[in-house]
């Protein structure tokens, strides 16, 4: 009865707890994306214990929380309605065309699908993992609970992990693709907003991207929802409560849902390591499209943008905006690109949903 | 891997990329109609401001710089003085119509409240009277405006 | 598949938009009731936006919010229990008849619930009706919920708009039924109150209360054990948790939940316009009742009501309490009727849901 | 609209009202029973205290008026001298005997904590000694007493 | 219909008001647990007043907080994670040995539970008494939960009173079984605790505990991920909401929940007292079996522990350490153990956890 | 009360000890595992720094003892001069390249933030110039080093 499960424990438990371990040291040691990392990762070695009985319906506690809190993507969207209320989409309305960068960048969402599918996945399974190219963990976990969500471990841990390993992926990607003159482009300084303008847009943008994506309304409706609570002024009670109590709390649930879906039995297949696999694709591409279409934005208007910011409509915010600020600090450190770079760092999230959102729409819900 | 799932894999491609570019690209026209219709006036101010910035930042450089003198801990003290002076009047008014101490609270939790205080108050500091501004805030902060000047106090020694 | 949406949108829809964004409108510029008329305007425009499935079972989002929510009253309740925790019942303990005055002003409840009979509604809608003039937004949805859920949307904004519009509603009717000389009426300092009979004044309204009317022990039991929470003293962790963390959370679902029912389809219908119509007549004639029944008491006590105060029943906390004051300056700066009018105004909550048990034993849960 | 619902309508108004009001009596009378059983003692004092307001408040017009003396920029920094000491021998203590610095978070979150420190300093300030009670309290509050007053005090550089 | 409340009590309900009752006094007069006594007590105040419908299926709110939050284990659980997330285990660490100490207190549950026995208690119900011995309120509940639902509130109101009294129980047990002379010992200080050791403490004993007592996973799962996420440092602001926001919203709902099994049809049973009788025993005995191993260790040890500290081994963090620092004061006023109790107070937390895990495993779950 | 059921708790409470005991042992030993693996090179300055406590400790008699040089009001002027300093050359950084205030929440409140400010400021104080070096936390806390030592200041005056 006792002792038992040390007889039960197989091989793909211990590599298990290993790569649950090496998750939480990634999470302490190097703060990868700790408030994501860390939970998924213990989670990760205390479900690949034996017989403990904590992911079995109906009443094991991790599936309560997998089953009623994530496979209703009530947590991804309530993530989105935090991260709604924490962003400021002024950098983005201070400058416009930073959305077209946001759009460029999905690019490497679809070069991720159609790699998958030549490596033999569906077409429900290539979507969720062409869409950690995307960069938006929620808008993954969201997409890979309705299409695939045998995937949700691996693509979660992909999208988050590789989030965390964006100032190591971007910097080669983006020197390639650019001479140093190129990097050398100084950008004005944004415009101020009105807080008529950052009140507008949300309301704006749910009623836009709904009537046409109606399948992103969801994603793009809680996002908004939230930033409007953030941008309104008068409900900070409700705003702060969408990005630190509620958001905190909900973090924490997502962290076990996820985790709970790591047992050996389910992510220890080949699949998973293509997913990793495929995650650096998409990232990488996404990178490229985004500064690539940025030096074709060059070649048609006078007054040029810095292509480096491309690589922002990455999401992944504010790391790739970070990014972009070193590498332009190395080239003439009076070249401050750090705001102009945010535009298309939360352009690329709403890019990202409006693809999870045409996915949706055609592959099902 | 099946040819027909390709070629649906290349319809959703292109598909996707049109619409996600046609989409974020109304957003963008929507967003210059946002600028037009409701910037303009405000745009003005805007470049002005930068301007100033800009003077000011050139003529101190940074890193090497005393404090200014507005902000000098006898700023703090005076502060200090005028919430007190600001308290006890409330204090006093509060008393003396029976409110409790309680009702501040209830007043700020409920939805529009708005019976938080507000009041000048005259303060002898350093030997010259000085008029401040006093606005209650929630959670112990106060808006205190003195010289011209607004300061976000969070004042919390109470007695 | 896409841009469906814009091909599915009805002329109601459109209109619910705009109503969404008169209500947000109202909230950002006015402040009207922003923390709950704010939520619940972004999400009317949401939810009309066709085909995002946020509203539909078994995993819409909104559906789940308000089917496991505010079906349930798990929401309404613990608003109330966070209003307890909240609520100074000292003015009242201060001044016993004040009770009375919360009790006379549910006289509007019956005035409306006598008028939407005459114009056609049933019992269980009248009552639905009749209750916004009790001025407590969890009340009435607790009850509408119950008995008429169909008018929930029209019963909740009607409710939380006119407790806005108090400023605008009483005064005209106040100065309608006093002279100058009652106005002018000055009232003594309110005793202070003991800790002891602040601990022991909600255990004993909840036993009372309790037995006589059980069917409204539910909202009085949360509102009694939050006050208990407060005034004890000694669980101030619980006390804050319940008036600031779980409040907050909850208004965030009760602003979506109410605001996912205001779908075109539903919303939509001259009974709405009938509803909004008699909440106006519920409040007028709530205040009247109050300021009535304080004249009365004068008749046979010697020690003069102000009777301005008697329309500070209306509960709408503290904004009736507030009109009290300032018309009372207005004639006489020196009179401050503040605390005077707390009493009838938090007795008015507890007038409000005995009424609301009254009904539910009447009519049927 | 049918005759019927109106006199259900009616007879519930009837019912209602009569509930309403006998439940709210009821109270009004426990109320006053809960006042002459409990409050007897507290009356007198009460009493007292709006006297003695009445009469502070009217000696001091409000809104133009200096800050006391007592709590003056000075009270502030003998409160942060007395609490600074305070810390220290607290600090020592709990080195001394192999606490951990912990150990009071624990304390204070799990059930009936009350490892609080709580102690009487002797403070040199503006030449004289002065012995001033400090107590802790959770959150970085203070409970200091000094001169027969109270003063709750949130005291955040930590060194 | 209305009025019938008060047709409808019983004698059994009037019993029970005054019970809750008189854990609302002891909560606020005394402060006995009054984070958790105070909301059982007046929810069982409100859970006997007749015909409220509160506890009925399938609406009634405090039935949907039982059935739930606290039937499906969520509630105690998230408690346990909390406590990880507040728990320092440095004191343990530095002195391994108090794990034993933590686990001879242990005795005291199976001399309960035999005990429980006698008197014709079945083994399920015994094993939920002798839990009460391991003075662990969240253990405790979530021992019955599963194993004798019908006792929660008897074993978790006896757990939490008893957690009060600790300092009026142990102290004349630990006079009478130790001689002035080994009160008198003093221990040598607690090394410092490296960061390391602390982050590495919940990883190991999970995975050790939890492959040796798998039924104990939960438990020690939750209570050593809220460790982790409390030692890395990297996830404050999980931490702080498993400590702070969620843990209080939860206590607010185990309170209402356990207290809404104190009806008086099944709580008023003669079993109900032999419960509180026997919680007294399995605490006395839990002292006992504390002090006595301690003094068992110095016959073998040469370094001398003061055996006291073996009385801490009853969890009751941090009330029992505290009880012997106070003898240990008395005795000499320069020997301060109260660090060196608290490494078995922890320790008992698990020893407890341990337990529970057995009496799952070997009596079904 | 049955035999069978009698002997099945003997047989449970045999092997409930056994198992609490073995298990707890486990950890008994893997504990001293880690510490024989991790501890061993910071036991030696663990133990000096026991020493050291005792000597302070012996030195100051407690609960009698005047408030530290280094802590007194002064340095709290000193503080809040480098961080007003600290703050105005954040502020003017951050305008002259176009980053809007709203810009540290944002980054502080998603994952991987970092975008706050770390600057040496000279402070003229007291007649000399003093290097102090500030660090921005979240909450409005600053990390102040001066003079070797660090303080964590929660500075919540704006302007
Ligand atoms: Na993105
Ligand atoms: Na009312
Ligand atoms: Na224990």
């Amino acid at each position: 009865m006792v002792f038992e499960g040390l007889m039960h424990i197989t091989l793909g438990n211990i590599v298990m707890i290993c790569v649950g371990l090496i998750l939480v040291y990634l999470a302490i040691k190097h703060e990868y994306e700790p408030l994501i990392l860390l939970p998924i990762g213990i989670t990760a070695v205390l479900v690949n214990l034996p017989l403990t009985g904590l992911t079995e319906p109906p009443y094991g506690f991790l599936y309560l929380v997998k089953h009623y809190l994530i496979d209703t993507e009530v947590v991804p969207l309530l993530i989105f309605f935090g991260l709604g209320a924490m962003t400021d989409f002024g950098p983005m309305i201070a400058d416009p065309k930073s959305l077209l960068l946001g759009a460029a960048a999905q690019i490497g969402v679809f070069v991720a699908l159609l790699t998958a599918l030549l490596l033999g996945f569906n077409l429900k399974e290539a979507a969720s993992i062409g869409i950690i190219g995307g960069a938006d963990g929620p808008t993954t976990i969201y997409l890979t609970v309705k299409l695939a969500p045998h995937l949700l471990a691996a693509t979660a841990v992909a999208a988050y992990s590789y989030m965390s390993l964006v100032p190591l992926i971007q910097p080669p990607i983006i020197k390639a693709l650019t001479t140093r003159e190129e990097r050398r482009i100084r950008m004005k300084q944004l415009r101020p907003i009105s807080k008529k303008e950052k009140i507008l847009f949300p309301i704006v943008s749910m009623i836009t991207v709904g009537l046409l994506v109606p399948s992103a309304a969801p994603l793009i409706g809680m996002i908004m929802i939230g930033n409007l609570f953030r941008e309104s002024g008068v409900v900070e009670r409700l705003s702060k409560a969408a990005r630190e109590e509620l958001m905190n709390i909900v973090t924490i649930f997502l962290g076990l849902g996820v985790g709970s879906t790591m047992r050996a039995e389910t992510f220890l297949t080949y699949k998973t390591l293509l997913v990793l696999g495929l995650g650096v694709v998409a990232f990488a591409a996404a990178t490229a499209g985004g500064v690539l279409f940025a030096k074709l934005m060059n070649l048609f208007s006078k007054e040029k943008i810095n292509p480096m910011i491309g690589a922002s409509g990455v999401s992944a915010v504010p790391m790739s905006a970070r990014v972009v600020q070193r590498l332009a600090i190395e080239e003439d450190p009076e070249n401050h690109l750090l705001m102009n770079a945010m535009g298309p760092n939360v352009a690329g999230v709403i890019g990202t949903a409006v693809v999870a959102g045409v996915f949706l729409s055609m592959l099902g819900g | 891997m099946d040819i027909n799932t390709i070629i649906t894999g290349l319809y959703i491609t292109g598909i996707g990329i049109a619409i996600v570019f046609s989409v974020l690209s109304i957003l963008v026209i929507l967003v210059y109609v946002l600028k037009q219709t409701i910037y303009k006036p405000a745009e003005k101010t805007g470049k002005k401001e930068i301007g100033k910035t800009k003077i000011r930042v050139e003529e101190k450089p940074a890193e090497t710089r005393k404090p200014r003198r507005e902000t000098d801990p006898k700023l703090v003290a005076l502060l200090s003085a005028a919430i007190t002076a600001f308290n006890e009047y409330k204090a006093s008014t509060l008393k003396k119509y029976g409110v409790f101490k309680d009702f501040p609270e209830l007043a700020r939790l409920l939805p529009l409240a708005g019976v938080l205080f507000k009041s000048k108050i005259k303060v002898s500091f350093g030997g010259k009277d000085i008029i401040v501004d006093v606005e209650e805030l929630p959670n112990n902060m106060y808006k205190v405006g003195v010289g011209g000047k607004t300061y976000i106090v969070n004042y919390s020694i109470q007695q």
